[in-house]
């Protein structure tokens, strides 16, 4: 019995981590990257899982096979991060760049606050659903008791190939360079001939598209609905912090204990699911006060 | 004579580069004492371990007899020690003048909520040491617009306002254009002689060290290579080479 | 007093927010019934006119609404609110405003219980009838159980319905054990955690008194991982998601929709106003009714009801608005269930209809079979009494004193 | 081959340079001083497209005025800012590369400018592996000098490259760069620097600037002959 | 400027409004006392430092004066105001000597936490706190007088607008004072505010506790007017409009959270008024328009005015980075 719950609990906090890394993975590019208070980030993730839903349901409209599904988020993540996030960065952000940096915060509140409103007139206010790439992977049984593959394997998977693909891309490529660079000191960066304006697009771009395929591969699991994004923003954040600046790897950690502290507390201590992320936050931090693998500044003097 | 800041075997290295080691020192009332030596040799980690914001892995440094080990910048400036730096630490988002009277506020312990920055008794000074530094003509612009020799000057401006019993100065001059450095200097080390304030200042420009040090101490790589007046320790075959060249 | 142009409604409801899925079914009901009243002649031939306030544009933004609309846009009468928090939060202010106040669709029991008020009325059921309904339908149906667990939204409604089940729970089958109290965030989109729980322990019935979102979610994420195949579920809200769950949602389940109303109501399925209702609403959103949009047309037939009485207590003279209030006292009227009274502390005794999941030809969602109707009045405490005091002082023989008609799903 | 003509800046609606037009012979290096404040800095970060100028910049006779910022270290401008501005995310190699990364460079071509600015500045080469945000601020400056070298193959932009560093460090440099420029002949350089005894039979003409304008231009070259 | 002209005429309008007009006392009412925690907000940005949860000393103050009001018979304003005032004072204290030890995204994080712990608890301990359909407050006595809702609503207005103009005042000055400006400081520079013998985190832990303090009012406020006080107070949401707002006034003059919470709140009533569906979208983009078009906030509007009329140099934008000088060459940098 304990044994059993041990795994399951082990399970559930590795499902959910993934699904909780999957969508701060972007925020934390972009705030830790750009230093951008992305509250918009929110709604790419509702936005991927709605254009993810209905593309899903024009599928199966046309009894083409779910197993279409799978690409099909990927288009719909891009989609909308490229289209969406694209002209949000091009004729807002941009703007705004060299001004206060809260007034980015001003702006993408604003922002959050349209989207969320489109997504009603678009979509209604009724939940949608997609479940089919979910019941498609089928059932695993684990210590007797069943489980989405879709859940305990393929999230996870994905969850791992976004993590190493991004810490190669921010490492060991060029483009990651020029990021890192911009982001430190943008004027430096232009006189070396970095083109800051095109970095700053792509990277928000990248971000914005993460967050809607975190929603894209979150619609199966659960109901797309008006409001689902506001939720997974201070969720973000609190990864965001927790992870320390732009730290891929650390956003990592932090939705792991966060999804390992959440299934802990519905098996041990339910009251306290709902406080679980600000706890690992405040823990985390009251030990490392820049973020399980924030780096201390460089010296000054 | 007794010293004013002691420095014993001081040592510390960061990952394997020795910044300090077995550094003794004695800076003693009046001494206006140049450090010099090659970049990289240790001079400012040295301001920075007897200022409290680095701790050495072994030694110790004393302030008027007292040791200072582990103290935090903030009290060791309460005790006397004021300090500029190598790259200046300015309030960039507000005006020089602003600067200056946040430091004289702090020096007064002046912090009633209610009385006006610009009201603060201690204005007449702070403009009196502006000047000394050549800084008058640009009080009121925001730091962050300050030219890099003003900025230099304005940093030693804000360490003296906090009144020191000794300053220390990191390249004090070096970005200051050479047609000004030495009336500059000349008034604040005369300044500095009238108040009695004892000044440690690193330097590049021998010119200056042998101009207003009555002692040298030569750093090189983490150690100190040897110190005296300044006419014996420039002329030093040794010191020439690694430091002054030809 | 003579007659107005208009008789003006100020209505509030959720269009935005998660809880929208009710206050938008609501806001299209009360417009499908405002046109029919005017098509109609409006009330005693005058015509109606509706305001809307979005409940979710926060609680200080409705109170400065609902101001606006009592005082300067001077409304004859406000429907106030899906939130019960908005309810409690609305109720004293339309006593100060002497404003005409209906409680169209909030649940919680405290209200009325905790305060006395002349201008607000409920005319729909509260929480204690729309838990004991669905309990005793438990007792009655399956009334050998050990173990139950219970899965509620993190917000007042579902710790206050998990309370009065568990009381009424502890009272009429004392040796029930709770094996699972889970409460996850309010807008959880993910309950894994919590069924793997349930599919360890097992027990033999599961409560959700969850709706909206979360419900769809909890039971898709439950029906995936075959756990209502252990456990009985009892879902008092899931009539409001039927169409929606579809084959998700499998057979014999407990279903509750917080009152007698129902697209296929046993009683009047054949009547025609019913049938109206359902063709005309299906035809505007092309789903059917639930319970929201039953609650909104209780509110007018009460609405309509009084003006009919005031006018003929004032022989045909227009009421004013005391008069109005004074007519609401003890109001009979029927909206599309059994009929309703307002008792004497401004609460509306409905009858309750519980039922079982059942997939049939000709719908592509489940619809309620096992049919039990409960008399309001069985299931609430005397006006003026404490519903957690009242349910205290009851035994298991309460299962039997209570009597309901039963009815099977027919073509 | 760098010609300014009537070059006005002015910032948050004062102006910071009046009218500043010189031009730089290929291959001549240019001392360029005055007071703190005159305008130096500003006058290099006009050329560099850092500021907002009015008048206009011409490099081997084309106009770069619309040349966008990033794409003008292409036309072979190397610049070293006075206050180093180092990523301190990365090395001090990975600084010093990273222009050349940027303008995609071949390996070979990287390698060869890089044993070039190791040969001006072999202090480099010891800390080539360290995090660049930690290195003392004498050596900050030899590394942002260093970064100026990968791309200054025409022109170099030199913001008070020896402020802050040893004599016999500061002597050694100046001597490597009037080498690079006397074996490169095609190389102008402009160097902002205070203390005119480094610049001696180094500079060809000493351009003085006050107040935002062009005070004084002297023709060195002959007195060193 | 805008202190000794624009406040006193706006005050004097606030003040005959009321007897001049009707309808408008509520909103403003509300606006009187949502200005009070943006004021706060402002207070600690002037440090560089954004606050995600604030609201947890809003509903502190809203829960205390609740509980105080519903603990004494008739229930006496004065007292709850000076108990929720109390309760935020302290509260600020504890949760400051914490946060203040953080920067930047970690101290804006710190506070979101303890506030949505906050938070959670206000919904988990039901029975004290009435739950999420929140603590209902009966109408307070004032001074001793029981009042029916008008006189009651009137005289809470004008009590709200003293306590506004008065907070707006005191830090005003406060802002101007040495401990102001060090506060200002500690957004460049904490290195150089150490080597002038002062402790940024005392200084930011003063300036904490001030907001706290005003947030803690405000609560107070909209609680014992709203007639309750529910967990909402407390949420993340909320804190952001702060934020928001505090931001959307202008963050360089106290008087920005007065002109921010009117516009906001304004906006945000009109539009739930008038467009109904769409008012997120209308404020949304309404505040986008103002945002772009006003970028240093509805006061830096004023103050760019009286640029453009020569009066004194426009001080350029001013910069929220980390390295100080980074920033501003990140402006300089952009005016290509
Ligand atoms: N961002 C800015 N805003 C306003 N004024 C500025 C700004 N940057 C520079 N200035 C002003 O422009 C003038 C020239 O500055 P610049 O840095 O070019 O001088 P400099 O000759 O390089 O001085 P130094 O030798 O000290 O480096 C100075 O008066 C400075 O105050
Ligand atoms: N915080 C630090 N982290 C890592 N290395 C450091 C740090 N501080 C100093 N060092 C190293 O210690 C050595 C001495 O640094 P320091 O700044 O004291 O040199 P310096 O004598 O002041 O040189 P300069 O004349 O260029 O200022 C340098 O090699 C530097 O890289
Ligand atoms: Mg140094
Ligand atoms: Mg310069």
């Amino acid at each position: 019995m304990s044994l059993q719950i041990l795994v399951l609990t082990v399970l559930d906090g590795i499902a959910y981590g993934s699904l909780v890394f999957l969508v701060a993975v972007g925020l934390t590019l972009v705030f830790g990257v750009m230093r951008i208070l992305n509250v918009a980030h929110g709604s790419f993730y509702a936005l991927g899982a709605y254009a993810a839903a209905s593309l899903g349901l024009v599928l199966s409209a046309y009894g083409i096979s779910a197993w279409f599904a799978y690409p099909l988020f990927i288009v719909a993540a891009v989609a909308v991060g490229v289209s969406v996030g694209g002209l949000m960065e091009r004729f807002i952000l941009r703007r705004i760049y060299v001004r206060e940096e809260y007034l980015q915060l001003l702006v993408t509140f604003a922002i959050f606050m349209i989207l969320d409103n489109v997504q009603r007139l678009v979509w209604g206010v009724q939940p949608y659903f997609y479940t089919e790439p979910l019941s498609l992977m089928g059932n695993v049984t684990i210590v007797g008791i069943p489980y989405t593959a879709y859940q305990v394997i393929f999230l996870p998977l994905v969850a791992l190939f976004i993590l190493f693909g991004l810490r190669w891309f921010l490492r060991k490529t060029l483009a990651g360079s020029l990021i890192v660079a911009v982001t430190e000191d943008r004027e430096a960066a232009t006189a070396i001939g970095i083109n800051a304006r095109k970095v700053f697009f792509l990277t928000f771009i990248i971000g914005t598209t993460l967050a809607s395929l975190g929603g894209a591969l979150a619609s199966p699991t659960t109901s797309v609905l008006p409001g689902m994004g506001a939720e997974m923003i201070v969720l973000s954040f609190a990864v965001a912090a927790t992870a320390g600046l732009g730290q891929i790897g650390g956003a990592a950690i932090a939705a792991l204990l966060i999804g390992l502290g959440r299934s802990s507390a519905v098996f041990f201590m339910p009251e306290l699911e709902v406080v679980v992320p600000y706890l690992i936050m405040v823990i985390v931090l009251l030990f490392r006060p820049e973020g399980l693998f924030g780096k201390t500044t460089a010296r000054k003097i | 004579m007794t010293a004013l800041i002691s420095a014993k075997d001081l040592a510390i290295s960061f990952g394997g580069v020795i910044a300090a080691e077995g550094v003794s020192l004695d800076v003693f009332e009046d001494d206006h004492l140049a450090i010099i030596g090659p970049n990289g040799a240790g001079k400012t980690t040295f301001l920075n371990i007897c200022t409290g914001y680095l701790k050495p892995s072994a030694g110790s440094v004393t302030f008027q007899g007292r040791s200072i080990l582990g103290s935090s910048p903030r009290a060791i400036t309460r005790m006397g020690i004021a300090r500029a730096f190598q790259i200046p630490q300015l309030f960039t988002e507000q005006t020089v003048l602003e600067n200056m009277l946040i430091a004289a506020a702090s020096q007064a312990r002046r912090f009633a909520p209610f009385t006006p920055l610009m009201q603060i008794p201690e204005r007449k000074e702070a403009e009196h040491i502006l000047e000394l530094v050549g800084c008058d003509d640009v009080s009121d612009r925001p730091a962050s617009e300050l030219p890099e020799g003003k900025r230099k000057l304005v940093d030693i401006a804000l360490a003296l306002a906090l009144k020191p019993k000794v300053l220390l100065m990191d390249e004090p001059t070096s970005g200051v254009a050479s047609s000004e450095k030495f009336d500059i200097m000349d008034t604040l080390i005369g300044a500095l002689r009238e108040q009695q304030v004892t000044s440690v200042f690193v330097e590049h420009d021998m010119e200056m060290v042998s101009r207003y040090a009555n002692r040298v101490a030569v750093w090189n790589a983490g150690h100190i290579q040897s110190q005296g007046t300044p006419e014996d320790v420039l002329q030093d075959p040794e010191v020439v080479r690694t430091v002054i060249g030809v | 007093q003579d007659k107005p142009e208009e008789i003006n409604i100020g209505i509030t409801t959720f269009t935005s927010g998660p809880a929208s899925v009710f206050g938008v079914p609501g806001q299209e009901a009360a417009r499908m019934l405002a046109e029919n009243l005017n098509e109609a002649g409006g009330i005693q031939g005058v015509p109606v006119s509706l305001s809307f306030i979005d409940e979710g544009a926060g609680a200080e933004t409705l109170t400065t609404e609902y101001r606006r609309l009592v005082q300067d846009e001077n409304v004859d009468v406000m429907f106030a609110s899906i939130s019960s928090g908005n309810c409690i939060n609305i109720a004293p202010l339309a006593e100060d405003l002497e404003m005409l106040n209906i409680l169209w669709d909030c649940g919680t029991q405290r209200i009325f219980e905790e305060a006395d008020y002349r201008y607000n009325f409920r005319t729909q059921a509260n929480a204690t009838p729309e838990m004991l309904a669905p309990l005793l339908y438990l007792l009655k149906n399956n009334p050998d159980f050990e173990t139950i667990a219970v899965v509620n939204q993190d917000y007042a409604w579902g710790r206050d319905s998990w309370e009065l089940f568990s009381t009424a729970l502890k009272q009429l089958k004392p040796d029930v054990e709770v094996v699972g109290e889970f409460f996850p965030s309010f807008g959880a989109s993910d309950y894994s955690a919590e069924i793997s729980r349930l599919l360890a322990t097992q027990p033999d019935v599961i409560l959700s008194t969850s709706w909206g979102g979360d419900l769809d979610t909890f039971v898709r994420q439950a029906n995936q991982r075959g756990l209502f195949s252990n456990s009985q579920f009892v879902l008092p809200l899931v009539e409001s998601s039927l169409e929606r769950l579809g084959s998700d949602l499998p057979d014999g389940v407990i279903v509750g929709g917080r009152g007698d109303h129902y697209f296929l109501h046993p009683e009047y399925k054949d009547g025609e106003e019913l049938q109206d209702f359902v063709a005309q609403y299906r035809e505007r959103t092309g789903d059917y009714p639930i319970y929201p949009a039953f609650h909104m047309a209780q509110a007018f037939a009460a609405l309509e009801a009084a003006y009919d009485k005031a006018i003929e207590a004032n022989d045909g003279g227009w009421p004013d608005r005391e008069q109005l209030v004074d007519a609401m006292a003890g109001l009979e009227y029927r909206g599309h269930g059994r009929p309703l009274t307002i008792r004497e502390d401004n609460q509306a005794i409905e009858a309750q209809l519980i039922g079982t999941t059942k997939h049939v030809e000709g719908y592509d969602f489940p619809i309620i079979d096992n049919m039990m109707i409960f008399d309001g009045a069985d299931l609430m405490p005397p006006a003026g009494e404490n519903s957690i005091e009242w349910i205290e002082t009851l035994d298991e023989s309460f299962v039997e004193e209570v009597s309901a008609d039963e009815y099977q799903h027919e073509e | 081959m760098l010609e300014l003509k009537d070059l006005s800046v002015s910032i948050a609606r004062i102006p910071i340079l009046r009218n500043v037009s010189f031009e730089v012979q290929e291959g001549e290096t240019i001392a360029f001083v005055g007071r703190n404040g005159a305008g130096k800095t500003t006058t290099l970060r006009a050329i560099m497209g850092l500021v907002t100028a009015q008048g206009s910049i011409l490099l081997n006779g084309q106009a770069v005025d619309h040349v966008q910022a990033h794409e003008r270290p292409a036309l072979g401008i190397g610049y070293a800012p006075e206050d180093r501005r180092l990523f301190s995310a990365f090395t001090v190699e990975e600084n010093i590369l990273l222009p050349a990364r940027v303008a995609q460079l071949t390996q070979d071509e990287t390698n060869r400018r890089l044993e070039r600015v190791y040969g001006i500045l072999p202090e480099l080469k010891e800390m080539a592996k360290r995090p660049a945000g930690s290195v003392s601020g004498g050596q900050g400056k030899m590394v942002a000098l260093g970064r100026g070298l990968m791309l200054g193959t025409h022109l170099l932009l030199l913001d008070e490259p020896f402020q802050g560093l040893a004599p016999v460090l500061a002597n050694r440099y100046a001597e490597a760069l009037r080498a690079l420029r006397d074996t490169d002949r095609s190389l102008s350089v402009i160097i902002t620097e205070s203390n005119p005894g480094l610049l001696k039979n180094f500079a060809s003409r000493v351009i003085t600037i006050e107040r935002g304008e062009i005070e004084s231009v002297e023709d060195v070259s002959k007195v060193e002959a | 400027m805008l202190m000794r002209i624009v406040l006193p005429v706006v005050v004097l309008v606030a003040i005959v409004l009321p007897l001049a007009t009707s309808g408008w006392d509520a909103f403003l009412t509300l606006v009187w006392a949502k200005a009070l925690p943006v004021l706060g907000i402002i207070l600690l940005l002037q440090a560089g430092q954004v606050s995600f949860g604030h609201a947890m000393f809003f509903a502190t103050g809203a829960y205390t004066a609740g509980f105080v009001i519903r603990a004494i018979p008739g229930g006496e304003i004065v007292i709850a105001l000076a108990a929720a005032i109390g309760a935020s004072v302290v509260a600020g204290l504890l949760v400051g000597v914490f946060v203040v030890r953080y920067r930047y995204i970690f101290f804006a994080m710190f506070n979101l936490a303890f506030s949505m712990v906050f938070y959670s608890l206000l919904e988990k301990f039901i029975h004290i706190t009435g739950g999420s359909d929140g603590l209902s407050i009966p109408r307070p006595e004032i001074l001793g007088q029981a009042m029916e809702r008008s006189e009651y609503e009137f005289v809470l207005y004008y009590l709200a607008l003293a306590l506004l103009v008065i907070c707006l005042y005191g830090v005003h000055r406060f802002l101007d004072s040495p401990l102001g400006h060090t506060l200002k400081a500690i957004k460049t520079n904490e290195t150089r505010i150490e080597y002038l013998g002062l402790s940024p985190r005392r200084v930011l832990l003063i300036a904490y506790i001030i907001s706290a303090f005003l947030a803690g009012l405000g609560g107070a406020l909209v609680a014992v007017f709203q007639g309750i006080a529910t967990p909402e107070y407390a949420y993340w949401v909320r804190s952001g409009e702060f934020v928001f707002v505090a931001i959307l006034g202008g963050t360089g003059n106290v008087f920005g959270a007065l002109a921010g919470s009117f516009v906001y709140e304004y906006i945000r009533v009109t539009a739930t008024a008038y467009v109904g569906d769409t008012w997120q979208l209308t404020l949304g983009l309404v505040l986008l328009v103002i945002i772009l078009f006003a970028p240093s906030g509805l006061v830096g509007v004023l103050n760019d005015i009286r640029g453009y009329l020569g009066k004194g140099r426009r001080e350029p934008t001013p910069s929220g980075g980390k390295q100080p000088s980074g920033k501003t060459e990140k402006q300089r940098g952009e005016e290509q």
